[in-house]
């Protein structure tokens, strides 16, 4: 597969990569890295040079200050838990940081196991600590939410969204999920066979319908889709809960099991309750 | 330990005069006040490690060969001394003395015969010798077993791995191979005789082992020595 | 003259003995690997002794053992109708037992490293213990394998302690080309010697060469 | 972690697992393929008992003839695609069914490719169709889609739907998708802590929330607040997202920083757009 | 009366060989798995060379080369006031040589089998290689690594053609135990033999019992 991509990130932005399976999603972020090489390209972070073919300029990958979660975690299987996370610490850096991070993703009861004793979802967030309490200029995420269930996984995005917000590093989170790019990116690219092709903000990269100024926009999947009478009986799975909704029959032909949509709301007709 | 290790003396000795060695260490020892250390091995890498600076006094080789050759390279003011002549012996486990008959060596029942290798034993050419005068050689080549050394070869024999073999004498008579099956010697017509050989070597001026050096390898050939070495059946 | 039978026997001598040790080890590797026993450690340790005493000892042993006065000579001979001591079957033998740990170890940690996944996967594909060994563990234990193959070959090549004293020297036989060498260094015919030395160098250089080659062009085809 | 389970499932059925990581999801499928021994405990398959504790009967899982697709995939590292897939056939097996399932995964071109060349997706995807060319009589999944985009992902549910019905294997699916349980599966068990917490028809374990069946209520949190000419601008945390409200001034004096409230819809008004 | 002295000169120098050639083989071993060269299989080749000659032979040419006679002896003398002929440290020198494929073959082959994405994480950690060799590479080749070791250190205590050689059996300075057998056996002093070799034969086995139940426990540990 040949790969042809020119991509810029502000400083701080969090961008999201999709794409179908075998895309070029995760040779992208090794390139960032610096775990591959391109036949040819130019990697500027911050002003500095990280890769320039015509010049033979390539900074290796422990100079760069990046985390990355890769897709298959790999993690020290030689190691526990809260070694994994300290390893890449600087020596005589203070632990707090680890067992902050050990305790946000719920890991301090695992802290002393190795990874062949964990569950798939477990080493994923160990993966995921392990890349952060490095505080890394540049975080390079491969579907680093994936095996986790909606609980975990919303309360991860959030933490990593906070984390972001505090500590300003940019983000490039690869993943497949339509809730989550809308949730965690500012922007978002698509691949296919090596090639960008959409780039924007989530709502221009998947536009159904020009919205409004003054509306809210959720996303929602579809659980269960049945004809009553004159109306869709809709069970959707939409803000971290099935909810029901009554749709005209016209959308019927639209909607499938399973299907990803947006609902929007015209604020004005909203009732608002403090609580 | 106790003594200067560097005022010890150092002999270098072929593996099958080794026994005597000791008896002779003992003696000369007394008699002298000096401290002497055996160093054992086989004829041709004593040889080889004196030509590249070991610090060895006095060689005692298993033949004339070896010290010649050192001779030859310059490795001694003085020309190698025949200090005993070896009996060679034939000698078996199993088989009765009168049963160590030359011509019982072709019968079906003897399967192996060991000889030291006369490629690099003195006692194996002597035994070789002697296979071809009485003409059995053609008879028996395919039952030889070859000895690295002479030990080698007594171990072949009294464990019973081969019906029958050759051997020295002085190895019969040890105090290790006592009682171990029987023997009966070798018709001395039938090979040419075992000459053993020593030589000094040689020494820096200044050494201060030089003299004792010397007075090792004239003890070697003092009626003293001889005794013992004619107690080991050796002539 | 150069004797060209010593150097046959030495190839002969090393490819038998690895390939019987290779059939030998691997199952014993596996039992050390994935064995439920309590005395592990004591066998791994028993297995490494032959290396542990002076070739020509262990060679003294087992003349001891071999000899047809012994009682297992006597019931080797008696059953197999071969006479272990001063045949080449012996020499086979005595090195199959010398280079045992040669072989055992290394494929026992190749073993090992394998991960349990693959072995559970092939489980689950309906392949039992047997299939599983050789079509999952064995293959991934490639590098393990060929270590243990070249360190067998090349040290039965070069080993002559077991070899002299249980084989006698017999030309033709048990005379190997280690043998040879050490016996024209004895006698100080150093010429004769280095030429047997460059010619068993040689042979085994190219052998050691090509499968090398071969090894790390497989391996590069699948990185 | 202790763990005790009993279930039964009907043959031909598809039952889906779900639960928090760390549940036991996994340890429970191992349990049943004969990977892993619990201490006591029963199983019996169609009449055939495969595990009794009591009396010492435990079938290996060589035996079992079940698929199993692992999450971490577990492919032969030395075998190519179709080498993989060829496997676990019976030898002279024909090869027409490895050729289908390659094609129906879109992994044809791949086929002489090994796993270490593919990626992510693809690995699951071969992880798949390894475990369906034996044509199983039970299938344990566990997350087998979780690297998917979307369309591959609705595709392979399409797929496995299609199977099942024609092949009538019983089907145990390890996912934490929602949408996943609701198409896949006719019921559905909860784990938490190695035990079963809910377990029932996914309409039942998930019951929609007590809301107007024509209404929408959100919960939000006060971000910021300012009065804008004849309007408040209210930025709040509503569905994960900071969202921006326009709200009639008469609302302030309810409203102050960090403040809950619920936000209600009138569902009416909302316009669906599917993705 | 059984002298101790060999016993001591023996483990000493097993030990001595086999950490200087852990300390030495393993970057050959990473060179050799990693490095990007075109004559690895040449290079492997050779390493493996050592073995395929006669243990004597291989001391004669030692001997030969470190012989203060020869350019390379001086030279090591002229520089480091060392002579390698008939002294400890020539043993030392003579086993590191004579033992480096069983060092070198199993560590590189257990280097290998550690996943790349391992490496890759280092990487990203921060880590550059030195650190990521011995912080990742190494202990995830630990069994190969283990067995590495005991192969050398057995080897060298019952090795003693090489040592016979160039070490001249000195008592108290290379007259190691695999060479006070080797002589009680050529003396004929069986019972004598057999003693240093029942204790040779006990101690290496409680020290490879020892090693290997560490080793089995941590191992168990980490499954
Ligand atoms: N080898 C092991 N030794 C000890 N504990 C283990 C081992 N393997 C798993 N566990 C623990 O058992 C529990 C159940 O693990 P399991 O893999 O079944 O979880 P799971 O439900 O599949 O989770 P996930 O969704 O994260 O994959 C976890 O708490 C895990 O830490
Ligand atoms: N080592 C390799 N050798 C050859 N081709 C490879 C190799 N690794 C990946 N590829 C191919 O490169 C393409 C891009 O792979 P990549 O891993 O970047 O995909 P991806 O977008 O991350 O997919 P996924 O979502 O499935 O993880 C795929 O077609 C894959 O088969
Ligand atoms: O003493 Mo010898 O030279 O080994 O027979
Ligand atoms: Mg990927
Ligand atoms: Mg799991």
């Amino acid at each position: 597969m040949s790969m042809a991509i020119a991509l810029s990130i502000p400083k701080g932005e969090r961008l999201a990569i999709t794409g179908p399976s075998g895309a070029g999603k995760t040779t992208l972020l090794r390139q960032i890295a610096g775990l591959s090489h391109p036949q040819r390209g130019t990697i500027i972070q911050n002003s500095q040079v990280w890769l320039d073919s015509s010049q033979g300029i390539f900074m290796p990958p422990q100079k760069r200050n990046i985390g990355f979660v890769f897709q298959d975690y790999a993690l020290f299987p030689h190691l526990t838990v809260i070694q994994n996370l300290s390893y890449g610490l600087p020596k005589g850096k203070p632990t707090p940081i680890v067992d902050r991070f050990l305790r946000r993703m719920e890991l301090s009861a695992l802290a002393h196991r190795r990874p062949s004793q964990l569950s798939g979802g477990q080493q994923q967030r160990v993966a995921l600590a392990r890349a952060l309490v490095r505080e890394p200029e540049l975080l390079l995420l491969d579907e680093p939410l994936s095996a986790l269930d909606s609980d975990m996984r919303h309360s991860l995005q959030n933490l990593l969204l906070e984390l972001q917000h505090e500590q300003g590093f940019t983000m490039i989170l690869v993943t497949h999920h339509l809730g989550e790019i809308f949730k965690m990116a500012q922007s978002v690219v698509q691949l296919n066979h090596g090639q960008i092709t959409a780039s924007g903000s989530p709502v221009e990269v998947y536009p159904k319908r020009a919205l409004p100024a003054d509306s809210l926009t959720l996303y929602g999947e579809v659980l269960i889709i049945e004809i009553q009478d004159d109306h869709l009986r809709l069970l959707a799975w939409i803000d971290h809960q099935v909810r029901e909704l009554k749709l005209p029959l016209e959308y019927r032909a639209q909607l499938q099991l399973g299907q990803a949509f947006t609902l929007t709301y015209q604020h004005q007709q909203a009732v608002l309750a403090p609580l | 330990a106790c003594s200067k290790p560097s005022e010890e003396l150092m002999i270098a000795t072929a593996a099958n005069v080794q026994y005597v060695m000791n008896d002779i260490k003992a003696e000369f020892e007394k008699e002298s006040g000096k401290k002497v250390q055996i160093i054992v091995g086989s004829s041709g890498k004593l040889t080889a490690q004196i030509r590249e600076g070991a610090p060895f006094d006095v060689f005692v080789s298993a033949d004339t060969k070896y010290p010649e050759e050192i001779y030859k390279q310059g490795g001694s003011d003085r020309a190698p001394q025949v200090y005993a002549r070896g009996a060679l012996v034939l000698w078996s486990k199993n088989l009765p003395t009168e049963g160590l008959d030359w011509n019982r060596l072709k019968e079906d029942n003897i399967h192996k015969i060991a000889i030291p290798n006369p490629q690099t034993a003195p006692y194996g050419e002597a035994a070789l010798q002697a296979l071809e005068k009485t003409g059995l050689m053609p008879a028996i080549k395919t039952k030889l077993v070859y000895g690295e050394s002479i030990a080698q070869t007594a171990q072949y024999i009294t464990s019973g791995s081969v019906d029958v073999g050759f051997n020295a004498l002085s190895i019969v008579l040890s105090s290790n191979m006592k009682d171990q099956g029987h023997f009966t010697p070798i018709d001395t017509a039938l090979y040419a005789p075992i000459q053993q050989a020593a030589i000094l070597l040689r020494h820096s001026e200044n050494s201060l082992k030089k003299a004792s050096s010397e007075a090792f390898y004239e003890f070697l050939y003092s009626e003293r020595a001889q005794q013992i070495f004619r107690k080991y059946g050796y002539r | 003259m150069m004797d060209w039978q010593p150097l046959w026997l030495t190839f002969k001598l090393a490819s038998i003995t690895s390939i019987m040790l290779l059939f030998l080890a691997t199952p014993l590797a596996y039992w050390l690997a994935f064995g439920r026993f309590k005395a592990r450690g004591l066998v791994e340790a028993l297995i490494g002794m032959p290396l542990v005493l002076p070739p020509s000892v262990i060679g003294f042993y087992l003349l001891l053992a071999f000899s047809p006065s012994h009682w297992f000579g006597a019931w080797i001979e008696s059953v197999f109708g071969i006479r272990l001591v001063f045949s080449f079957p012996g020499l086979i033998v005595a090195s199959v037992i010398y280079s045992l740990p040669f072989m055992v170890y290394p494929i026992r940690a190749g073993l090992q490293a394998v991960p349990q996944s693959l072995v559970d996967s092939s489980y689950i594909l309906g392949k039992g213990p047997i299939e599983t060994f050789f079509r999952i563990l064995l293959p991934n234990s490639k590098p393990a394998l060929l270590t243990a193959f070249v360190l067998t070959f090349a040290h039965t090549v070069g080993e002559f302690g077991v070899v002299l004293m249980i084989g006698g020297n017999i030309p033709g036989v048990t005379k190997v080309a280690s043998v040879a060498i050490y016996n024209e260094v004895e006698a100080l015919n150093y010429s004769m010697a280095n030429q047997y030395a460059m010619v068993l160098f040689f042979i085994s250089f190219i052998i050691l060469l090509f499968v090398y080659s071969v090894n790390n062009r497989l391996l590069r085809v699948r990185k």
